[in-house]
């Protein structure tokens, strides 16, 4: 069991405006075929990336937020949410279109350090 | 003049330094600036005090990608890109504040 | 109405370039003329004829080349960022054209509205 | 005479982070061939582009600010720095490489709407 | 862990929401993030604060090439390559605070 | 000890591929390994044969190809990355390879540190 690591991947930024969460999804799906334990979190505008009602036929875009519901079926089921980035955000677990485990700032700290490999985008 | 935000407000810099230096005119936000005009978060307060000398268009298309065209602030207009050229050639020049 | 557009960030990592197309698409269809579109910085990266992105999504490039042939849009490639990066024009998509800065000014001077579309 | 357009170059962005600071000032440099009336403004990071003393042997990077200090042999001799950004950074107009003048806020705003061209990058 | 931080806190969010979440740990500011480690920027104050519970590194040489060498604020301590270098063999993780 | 290096934009637009070269550069003067350098998003823009910068500034994409020559660096374009950019085999600088993003896993997997360089 030596070769299991534990990934956490990071997301900060919101959808759309940059790649940064499309190409970030496509690396999850990537990894849960290495059998590593894969963690999700979201804090600052990452948080948009999992709002419910996303409708981009107007931006000529694709909506790639469907595929946070599949991770379930990649075997990726830990996705972690700040507390605090939601808060300032106006949103709650409500808004989002998957369930996630709310965190605090300090628990989400602690869940970094606890990383072996953070890769952020 | 019109100016142009394209970046979250709870991010970057951008629309907090527009704010303090247009004291009036108009603003459009698109792309990832278009959080800056949904209800409940928190940059609303200074959008809601600028409303109060600054016009504030918000690209529809933009919010709808983000999923939050429910949660629209009152006092803000919603404009397609039609909209958005009209905005451009009415006003007599115009920045985007990258 | 005249108008000259500049987009300084390259296809798919900012949406830059999409709402700059898009905001070309409306101009036209509203009867403006779209003088020229100049692409700097990385926008220079919109011109390689290279790209292939997933079936599903769309194609900025050719997007970008199509307009240029139905509505005679001018896009100009900064040759001095084009350089940096690695747009030549054994790579140039068409539609494209490499010059000078000069052209950048020219459509400020030239054109009734100037909108920039970046990071 | 209607062929003189007033030019205003906004430079919010510091210097070797990206690139944009120096391709703005590669089109200032053009821009003054062709006989317009061209303004530089400095706010927020931008104002960083004009500090003192950059040494960037350590990242090995072309150092361009003594370009700033050549900008008056091609006319281009209005630079304007906002006081706000200025003050926020602890900097002051001895920190700059250049004579510049400093305005408010309001005063900043004020020559925006003046310009019949704004280029940001 | 050791926390990468490459952008300026006067433009961007990155160091502010990083000092929320880490606790203990250090902190490398490389590229526009060194503008944090100088004396008399709005954001002193926050960077004085965490100094009581996280090791502040920053990179010279990008200090350097911004001409703020001399205004380093006190409690920081410079690396250069090597010493980013060694501080990532040292930390048991890192994080680019993209 | 193992290094794995991620950069997520191209040369000279964002200082990342810079910092993450000195880096590499000084990881090795220290004898340690840079097993893999990742270039993913438009970190993919670093591999251009076809650049030119000034003459009197670095070359960023030729500096990558002495990396790899002089100590065995593997350097690595994500392919999906690559084809939304334009970055193929035929303009593809020396030392690179083109491969798909379990290449990225990988390296997290195989080396003692993973440092991402992006903006």
């Amino acid at each position: 069991m030596s070769d299991i690591k534990k990934f956490l991947f990071v997301n900060r930024k919101p959808p759309y405006g940059t790649i940064y969460a499309l190409e970030a999804l496509e690396v999850v799906l990537i990894s849960a075929a290495f059998d590593q334990d894969v963690s999700l979190a979201f804090l600052d505008d990452g948080v948009y990336q999992l709002k419910k009602g996303q409708q981009t036929k107007g931006i000529e875009t694709k909506n790639f937020s469907p595929t946070y519901r599949a991770l379930e079926g990649y075997d990726v089921e830990k996705l972690y949410v700040e507390k605090e980035s939601l808060a300032a955000r106006g949103l709650t677990e409500d808004d989002l279109l998957v369930d996630v485990t709310v965190l605090s700032s300090e628990e989400m700290g602690n869940l970094m350090d606890q990383q072996d490999v953070v890769l952020s985008f | 003049m019109l100016h142009i935000i394209n970046k979250s407000p709870l991010g970057n810099v951008s629309l907090d330094s527009c704010l303090r230096v247009a004291k009036s005119g108009e603003i459009l936000l698109i792309e990832d600036a278009v959080y800056a005009a949904t209800r409940g978060n928190a940059f609303e307060a200074r959008i809601s005090e600028a409303l109060g000398r600054l016009k504030i268009h918000v690209l529809l298309p933009d919010l709808e990608a983000r999923g939050l065209a429910d949660r629209l602030m009152d006092g803000i207009s919603k404009v397609d890109y039609g909209g958005f050229v009209d905005l451009v050639a009415a006003n007599k020049n115009c920045q985007s504040w990258l | 109405m005249k108008f000259g557009i500049v987009v300084n960030e390259g296809p798919y990592q900012h949406q830059a370039s999409d709402s700059a197309y898009l905001f070309c698409k409306a101009a036209i269809e509203k009867g403006h003329e779209v003088w020229r579109v100049f692409f700097y910085h990385d926008g220079v990266n919109n011109a390689t004829r290279l790209t292939e992105p997933p079936q599903d999504d769309r194609n900025i490039v050719s997007r970008w080349s199509k307009l240029a042939e139905e509505h005679k849009v001018d896009l100009v490639v900064c040759v001095a960022a084009a350089l940096r990066r690695g747009i030549r024009d054994e790579n140039l998509a068409p539609g494209f054209r490499i010059s000078g800065l000069g052209q950048l000014v020219e459509a400020g001077i030239q054109t009734d509205r100037l909108v920039v579309f970046g990071d």
